[in-house]
């Protein structure tokens, strides 16, 4: 089993690689002038050059590679574990993640774990019952929720329980932005006010993320349900489950098995919702104005920050192969087959 | 008390036991939360300010510095050496300045020597900054040495000392290093008093010391942050604070989160009412506008038409605000055809559709702008009229420029892109596209183009290859025509600086070089009037309306004051009870 | 298990829709009539500012006497879905909306989808060292988050159609590149390809002949569905302002405009755009489910 | 007085209908007796799985049972399931490998099979299960009780659930095809096993299989059933007696002798092929390949007009050399003459028309057609090839060639899904001499066919090699097949061969005792001497 991780960590860590030099050499090929950010009431010639030295973009291509991924005399590069520093504020790409990570990651596991443990029960009944109104029922809401936009049904609820209801509260943000969050450990306010002991924090930042987590939620269960659905009445025509029934195993034991063979194609379900999620989150981070790494990614495309841009997606793409990995080693671990 | 309990997990007999236990814990916890959030101590004298951005930067020279959400930061930590002098007058709640006399600051007299072209300036004793220094002239010395370093990203201190003609702050620092040190143009004449000189006798230096750059740093401080690499601790500035002898101190700023102002403890005369401003960051207007309407914050700036005017109605509220000089205005490039034809330009300026855009642009809380330079500057009269006859105007000049109905315009569709900052699609959207409508209407093919604030500024400051923009972003912080004038209209051999239209005419840049040099006040207004005349006859830029600057506050803040920068001096509020 | 224990397939004869695939076909059709026949429905120009500014739509008490008006009074219409801060007619633009948004998803999914099977095909039939670095750049690419990529091309290169449908198919070409590369290789594996080299035919000859043809199946059901994703996607792009440029009326940057008036209760702006790409959507996840379903069968 | 002791099956006047009311049984009245094996055969659609199916009460969801009864030991299968199914009546079925959970260990799927019907403790089902599988011939119990079905082989998975379906002494066994998928070597051994396993248990069988040869030699009754319907009952001796008329007249046998003043068309010299498999590890990046050698040092001489037949079982690389003759894989070292000419020495294109002269039939006839083409079409595809002929021309001479083989031309515009399989390979063998070859190699051609089909299919291959004197190689590991339509014999195992020789006397008098072993598990359809009654059958220890 460790000799299929290290292989599988080997892979991860190629692609990795090569993502970096991927993103590097994309964003430069792109036709856009980011010297531009240096504008003030006196951006003369000279300052735009004085500029362009700052940024270090007079040095040649491959010259930026290098202090890219070595870094130089005084910024360390990738493999010091530095991003580079934000064209915008100055401070490290990787300070600003920090600080914007946390609020997306909070998001999108709240819903992933209220749209999991709603989905797969819906999902299994939608397979197993008898009565044809459950079974198209789940089908049709699988197909609906799956195909559905953030932004429009964020909207709606937004319109619905805030202007018109008033039973929820404002898209403000985390926590209302006159409350002193917690101090920052995980960054998480839910976590953190669990850690600082504040109930009322932990309410209120629970009251605040209702709305974002039902509008990410919601666009969720569509897919999980839809495929677990799928899964585990595939896995109800297969022939054990089949033969099984034939010899008189009990419902809970062909009922259990089923489940076990369903479990694989689910997990890859759940790798690839994650990066469908951070995506997601770019739309309703923007419209709960929550500050998270999606409205971060916006500003930074927005504002031709390189450096953040290039860190954005690193963080992003190398957490979604961390899942994948995770994924596919619990797949293994469930599956002997694929631990050939 | 202590969510995670500490003993080890009890044996398996009391596991019932404990899980009850663990429920009541946590019941008791949930409930201990739901009653009302107990208020912080101080907030009865505690400012919730709501802002679109909290300061990305507080470094006058740094890269945030054209940011206004950092300027707000920058004039509440820092006073400069001079104030223009207090104005009797209140419009809608808020005082105004006269703009032609000054009151000091952190200067107690200033004195002009026409012979040597020198201020001699004696600064107030016992002023002292928040890691309780005292201002002395060594501090004014650092402040002109850091500027002429011009080692920020955006040296605006260099900027406006060159402007004002301060000797030696000239551009050839830029090309021989050796040029940056200060030299003998700033001299320490004592304890507390330094001698300036000029290299031409330029009206504009006061002025330029009331700007939110070249504020007075408190050197002992900055140069305990200095590091071998950052002589002029640009790194503590733009990441930690910016120490000067301002009202108040930086208490706390998380970047893109919160920025908090303390008053500064060591100032006992003049010492602000406001003890403790707690800025918000709520980036988008309406949300700004929910929070208010909730009656949870005391102020808020840069909503858009309709939330004002939703907001003025409501019991605790009240928006105040006055035109100072923030307008919008249609930019035509000179370089780009046919903006070069003037009778495109007048045909343009016929078919804009003023009035929309005051009255559903703005909702009436504009009017039209008759000026090139904001008509509340002193010596400003409102010189320009569009052509009447609106869109038969227009069809009219075009066909006389040769292109009937617009036919042949095609071919300079990509001139026709009407540009403006991405970022402002709420309040700008609307006005661009009644614009559009309207132009098309008489055939000029106009589409839009939105653009990032970044770009918007590069391609009309730098680059100045935008030809046709909507611009609400140009306002001079030096209240002064002459300053516009240079800032905008004169053109680069003539000292101009921006001139985003390249706008080029000699008479103009002529009268501009002899208001610059003579040192009779009248002759110079006379110069620039008429300069401004021309400016105006030409439409270098196409005015369109003058919009109120305004804040939406709760009904016992006052003391609101317009400064040129648009930000609020804290120090000047005060509360009163009803 | 042979044949007979496993369920024997609904075996309905072809030719007669089910419900689903009823309703899958309506709410694909609406759309694409209403962008092909925008013109004649609209009731105002989608990009005529008017001094109406904010108006809500007609309540509906109001609505069966105007329509009565409209229809036979000669009266002029008013705005059904209400207009928006410039004035402009939602009910306009919502139509109109339907011609950007189907053209962009429709022009990104036909250049993706012939990269993609080409590519696939080709990497299905050789494997040489060429054929396997385009598989592992497809999947590589895959693992970028789809959104954000889209955003910065976009954002970067400009924002006309042109860039969004080229950032979208180089999104979506590796989607179809993976359905056709494991088909092909399944394809290849089968006797009747065997049976035709045997019989010495070129090993392109049996390329497009034999091997394209039949792993074209997984591509197509997938065409809808990913029509579906480009339309959220382009809608997306604008919601966040990284989309088309104003005033085109397109249904995310409406939904973003109306958004922000939605606290001051102007609800008819975003709504009804928000009701109108969430059928549109579902119409073609529906249509691409009930395909497969007729595929396998 | 017969009728009280509680017959282990019986089922009156069962009929079952699909959901357009096609009647897949109709009006079927079985009955074992204890202790009796009844053999079901019939043609792939006749419904023999679904008698299997309905005697376990395990009628599909899609069907009805609209008529009939079924008593297992006088409770209905459908009433009282529990107490029947696993319990009275186990179920062995074609392809074990489906059978078990592919997640969870073998050994615990019975351990766990037999808990819940006996509701024995858990260590002593284990421990009887690990009795079982040493009983049903498997050697290494304790291994094979923690590994899971894909790391088995076919013949073992298939004792694993024999021993599962008998842990629970059931008093009526199905078994449906239990051996149709495995090599004939181990086909003979399973059936001895469950043979055996039964009478010690005193369980009585209903054997399904469409091979009359497992039937003639282990079934007591047998009945037919076609599209449904059922014939009546037969001992088996009768059964077998009916069986003889349909042998293959033996006339090709004589000219064995003098085949060698033939030309040789096909020359094999010392051919071998080494196959490196690799065993690709996660998303194809990691790859380690062991060498496996599938064909060493193979020779042989292809006369004119002359048929060989190449005998093996699967893995033995019979279907390799096929392959390498035909140039579709290319050999490592060995050379191929075709009349004397070496075909590697050849250009490409010269190669390519070269290999018009050497055709193939495949094993699967539903997978040799493009499913999106008509027969036509495909049929025409030679013609395009080396004539470049207009496409009238080409259905012109499709028609000709279909009708000088005599076969029915209507099925030529529809596509290979909507035609029979024996009809399909029937127009394998035309597409073949579409190009009129010299040389046929027809890879397994019988294998899936059914016993019906199968002879005619025999039938109109001896005729057309007299017809166009055409030659054969014929791979193959039903030794009925190649007798039929065989002169010469090759014996392969494991690459190398074995022995050589005409047919007769090779399989009469086998040399080495491999071919030995190969004549002796193979099921003879119309036995003399029927297997079960040889007592000498040895207790069934596990070949492989």
């Amino acid at each position: 089993m460790t000799k299929f991780v290290l292989k599988r960590l080997g892979v991860g860590l190629i692609q990795i690689v090569s993502l970096m030099v991927l993103v590097f050499f994309l964003i430069r090929l792109l036709p856009a002038d980011p010297v531009a950010r240096f504008v003030g009431l006196n951006a003369s010639a000279e300052a735009y050059a004085q500029a362009e030295i700052a940024l270090g973009l007079d040095k040649p291509v491959l010259e930026q590679f290098k202090i890219y991924l070595l870094g130089d005399e005084q910024t360390d590069g990738l493999i010091h574990g530095s991003l580079g520093n934000s064209w915008i504020s100055g401070s490290p790409v990787l300070y600003h993640i920090g600080l914007t990570l946390p609020a997306t990651l909070e998001l999108i596991l709240l819903s992933f774990l209220i749209s999991v443990s709603l989905a797969i029960p819906i999902g299994v009944a939608g397979a197993t019952s008898p009565n044809g109104a459950v079974n198209k029922g789940t089908l049709i809401y699988g197909l609906f929720a799956g195909s559905q936009p953030e932004f429009s049904w964020g909207t709606i609820f937004i319109f619905l329980f805030f202007v018109v209801l008033g039973v929820a509260p404002g898209p403000l943000g985390r926590i209302s932005p006159l409350t002193e969050p917690p101090d920052p450990v995980s960054g998480m306010i839910v976590v953190d006010s669990l850690i600082a002991g504040r109930a009322d924090l932990l309410l209120e930042s629970l009251w605040y993320l209702s709305l974002p987590v039902l509008t990410l939620s919601f666009v969720l269960t569509g897919p999980i349900i839809k495929m677990v659905r799928e899964n585990v009445s595939q896995s109800m025509s297969l022939g054990f489950i089949q033969y099984g029934e034939a010899v008189g195993l009990s419902k809970k034991m062909l009922a259990s098995d089923s489940l076990l063979a369903a479990v694989a194609p689910t997990l890859t379900l759940i790798g690839i919702l994650f990066s469908f999620m951070l995506g997601g989150a770019v739309l309703i981070e923007s419209m709960f104005s929550i500050n998270g790494l999606g409205q971060f990614s916006l500003q930074s495309v927005l504002a031709m920050d390189y450096p953040a841009i290039q860190g954005v997606v690193i963080v992003i793409s190398s957490l979604t192969l961390l899942v994948y990995l995770l994924l596919d080693v619990a797949q293994a671990l469930l599956d002997p087959r694929l631990r050939a | 008390m202590k969510i995670i309990p500490a003993e080890s997990p009890a044996p398996p007999g009391t596991q019932a036991l404990s899980a009850r236990a663990w429920s009541a814990l946590l019941l008791a916890f949930l409930l201990s939360g739901c009653h009302a959030p107990e208020q912080s101590a101080d907030t009865d004298s505690a400012v919730i300010y709501l802002v679109e951005d909290v300061p990305a930067g507080l470094n006058y020279d740094g890269p945030a510095a054209s940011l206004h959400t950092s300027q707000v930061g920058i004039v509440n930590l820092m006073d400069p050496l001079l104030e223009y002098a207090a104005s009797p007058e209140v419009e809608n709640g808020v005082q105004t300045s006269d703009f032609s006399s000054f009151e000091g600051s952190l200067a107690e007299n200033w004195v002009y020597d026409p012979a040597e072209q020198s201020w001699r300036i004696d600064l107030r004793k016992g002023v002292y900054s928040c890691a309780g220094n005292e201002l002395t002239a060594d501090d004014v010395l650092y402040t002109f040495a850091r500027a002429k370093s011009v080692s920020g990203a955006a040296p605006v201190g260099w900027f406006l000392a060159s402007v004002a003609s301060v000797a030696s702050f000239d551009t050839s620092v830029f090309d021989n290093p050796a040029k940056r040190r200060l030299g003998d143009e700033i001299s320490k004449l004592g304890r507390y008093s330094v001698k300036v000189f000029q290299s031409a006798p330029n009206p504009l230096f006061p002025h330029i010391l009331t700007s939110f750059a070249l504020r007075v740093f408190d050197s002992q401080e900055m140069r305990k942050h200095a590091t071998e690499s950052d002589p002029w601790s640009h790194q503590y500035v733009d990441e930690q604070t910016s120490p000067g002898f301002g009202p108040y101190c930086t208490e706390r700023w998380i970047k893109g989160d919160e920025f908090v102002l303390t008053a500064n403890p060591y100032r006992e005369e003049r010492a602000p009412s406001i003890k403790r401003i707690v800025f918000k960051r709520v980036p988008l207007s309406s949300n700004r506008f929910v929070i208010m309407k909730m009656g949870e914050a005391d102020l808020s700036d840069r909503l858009t038409p309709r939330e004002f005017e939703a907001l003025a109605g409501l019991d605790n509220l009240k928006v105040i605000g006055l035109t100072g000089n923030e307008t919008l205005f249609l930019h035509m490039n000179f370089k780009s055809p046919p903006f070069d034809n003037p009778l495109i330009r007048r045909a343009v300026s016929a078919a804009v559709p003023y009035d929309w855009i005051i009255n559903n642009g703005y909702r009436a809380q504009a009017k039209q702008w008759l000026s090139v330079v904001p008509t509340r500057y002193p010596g400003v009269s409102e010189n320009f009229q569009p052509p009447p006859g609106g869109l038969e105007a227009a069809r009219q000049l075009l066909s006389q420029a040769g292109y009937p109905n617009g036919k042949g315009l095609e071919e300079f569709q990509e001139n026709f892109q009407l540009s403006y900052v991405a970022e402002k699609q709420i309040a700008l959207g609307p006005i661009a596209n009644a614009i559009r409508a309207k132009l098309r209407e008489v055939g000029i093919p106009v589409e839009l183009n939105p653009i990032p604030l970044t770009q918007f500024g590069d391609r009309t400051l730098v680059k100045r290859d935008l030809p046709f923009a909507l611009s609400d972003q140009e306002k001079p912080v030096v209240v002064d025509a002459g300053y516009a004038i240079q800032l905008f209209f004169a053109s680069p051999s003539a000292g101009g600086v921006n001139n985003m239209t390249n706008y080029h005419n000699d008479s103009v840049d002529a009268l501009w070089a002899s208001a610059r040099t003579t040192a009779n006040p009248s002759a110079r207004a006379e110069f620039i009037a008429r300069a401004l005349d021309q400016i105006a006859a030409d439409i270098a830029w196409l005015p369109l309306a003058e919009f109120k600057t305004q804040w939406a506050t709760h009904t016992e803040l006052y003391g609101f004051r317009w400064y040129p920068d648009n930000s609020i001096r804290f120090s000047d509020l005060y509360r009163k009870e009803h | 298990m042979n044949r007979a224990m496993t369920a024997e397939g609904s075996s309905r004869d072809p030719t007669t829709l089910t419900r689903m695939e009823a309703v899958a076909i309506v709410l694909t059709a609406v759309p694409i009539l209403c962008a092909i026949f925008a013109p004649v429905i609209a009731t105002f120009d989608p990009l005529a500012v008017s001094d109406a500014v904010s108006q809500p739509p007609p309540t509906l008490r109001e609505l069966p006497s105007l329509i009565w008006g409209v229809l036979f009074e000669q009266m002029p219409a008013p705005h059904w879905f209400g207009s928006d801060s410039s004035g402009m007619d939602v009910f306009s633009r919502t139509l109109y909306a339907a011609r950007v948004d189907l053209v962009i998803a429709f022009s990104a999914n036909i250049l993706s989808f012939i990269v993609g099977v080409t590519l696939g095909v080709v990497c299905g039939f050789r494997s040489n060292l060429a054929t396997e670095f385009i598989a592992r750049i497809a999947d590589l690419v895959q693992s970028f988050p789809v959104f954000i990529t889209a955003m910065i091309l976009v954002a970067l290169a400009g924002r006309t159609w042109g860039n969004i449908i080229f950032a979208m198919s180089l999104l979506y070409a590796p989607i179809y590149l993976r359905l056709t590369r494991t088909e092909a290789l399944k394809v290849k594996a089968r006797g009747f390809i065997e049976a035709s080299t045997a019989m010495g035919n070129r090993p392109i000859r049996i390329l497009y002949l034999h091997i394209l043809p039949n792993s074209l199946g997984p591509a197509l059901i997938q065409f809808s569905v990913t029509i579906g994703f480009a339309i959220l996607l382009t809608a997306g792009l604008s919601f966040v302002g990284a989309g088309v440029n104003p005033p085109t009326p397109e249904w995310g940057a409406m939904i973003a405009q109306g958004s922000t008036q939605l606290v001051l209760g102007d609800w008819w702006v975003s709504i009804f755009p928000g009701i109108a790409i969430s059928l549109t959507v579902f119409g073609f996840a529906l249509a691409g489910y009930a395909l497969e379903r007729r595929f396998e069968t | 007085m017969k009728h009280n002791v509680a017959k282990p099956l019986m089922i009156k006047n069962l009929t079952v209908v699909n959901s357009r009311g096609q009647a897949l049984l109709s009006d079927i009245s079985v009955s074992l007796k204890s202790g009796e094996i009844l053999g079901v055969t019939g043609p792939t659609d006749s419904g023999k799985s679904l008698l299997g199916l309905a005697a376990l009460g395990q009628i599909p969801a899609t069907l009805r049972m609209t008529s009939g009864e079924v008593r297992v030991l006088q409770h209905s299968p459908f009433e009282d399931a529990d107490r029947v199914k696993g319990k009275l009546a186990g179920l062995i079925t074609q392809s074990p490998r489906q059978a078990f959970h592919p997640m969870m260990p073998i050994g615990k799927q019975i351990t766990r099979f037999r808990q819940h019907h006996t509701g024995e403790s858990f260590s002593s089902c284990r421990e009887r299960t690990l009795a079982l599988m040493d009983l049903v011939g498997l050697r290494d119990p304790a291994r094979i009780y923690s590994s899971f079905v894909h790391e088995l082989s076919g013949g073992m998975a298939q004792r694993c659930l024999i021993a599962l379906a008998l842990s629970t002494e059931p008093k009526l066994l199905i078994a449906d095809e239990p051996t149709s998928g495995l090599d004939v070597t181990i086909q003979a051994n399973i059936l001895d096993t469950i043979w055996r396993m039964t009478r010690e248990l005193g369980t009585s069988m209903l054997l399904i299989s469409q091979d009359r040869g497992v039937l003639t030699n282990y079934a007591d009754n047998i009945v037919e059933l076609d599209s449904g319907r059922q014939k009546d009952k037969v001992r088996v001796k009768e059964f077998i007696s009916t069986g003889d008329k349909a042998k293959p007249s033996p006339a090709t046998k004589e000219e064995a002798r003098r085949s060698d003043s033939r030309p040789v068309i096909l020359a094999v010299k010392h051919l071998s092929k080494t196959y490196s498999v690799q065993k690709r590890a996660y998303k194809g990046l990691w790859v380690r390949s062991t060498s496996l050698r599938a064909v060493d040092d193979f020779n042989v001489e292809i006369h004119e007009g002359e048929s060989i037949g190449l005998v093996g079982e699967s893995g033995s690389g019979k279907s390799t050399v096929g392959r390498c003759l035909m140039g579709l894989i290319d050999h490592d070292d060995g050379e191929i003459l075709f009349r004397g000419t070496p075909i590697s020495a050849l250009a490409a294109s010269e190669q390519r028309r070269l290999r018009a002269k050497i055709q193939i039939v495949q094993q699967d006839p539903t997978d040799t057609f493009d499913p999106r083409r008509t027969l036509a079409w495909s049929l025409g595809e030679p013609f395009r090839i080396h004539r470049q002929s207009s496409e009238r021309q080409v259905n012109l001479a499709v028609q000709e060639l279909v009708e000088r083989i005599g076969l029915d031309t209507s099925p030529l515009n529809s596509r290979p899904a909507e035609v029979t399989p024996s009809n399909l390979q029937r127009f394998a063998i035309a597409r073949a001499l579409a190009a009129d070859p010299e040389l046929i190699i027809l890879d397994e051609p019988t294998s899936l066919l059914s016993p019906y089909d199968r002879e005619s299919l025999l039938q109109l291959l001896g005729d057309l090699q007299r017809a166009l004197s055409l030659s054969y190689l014929f791979i193959s590991h039903d030794l009925h097949s190649v007798t039929a339509v065989c002169e010469r014999v090759v014996i392969m195992q494991s690459g190398r061969i074995m022995e050589s020789g005409p047919t007769g006397s090779t399989f009469s008098n086998p040399v080495t005792d491999y071919t030995q072993k190969l004549v002796d598990s193979f099921l003879d359809e119309n036995p003399i001497v029927r297997r079960v009654e040889q007592h000498s059958v040895r207790s069934g220890k596990q070949v492989n």
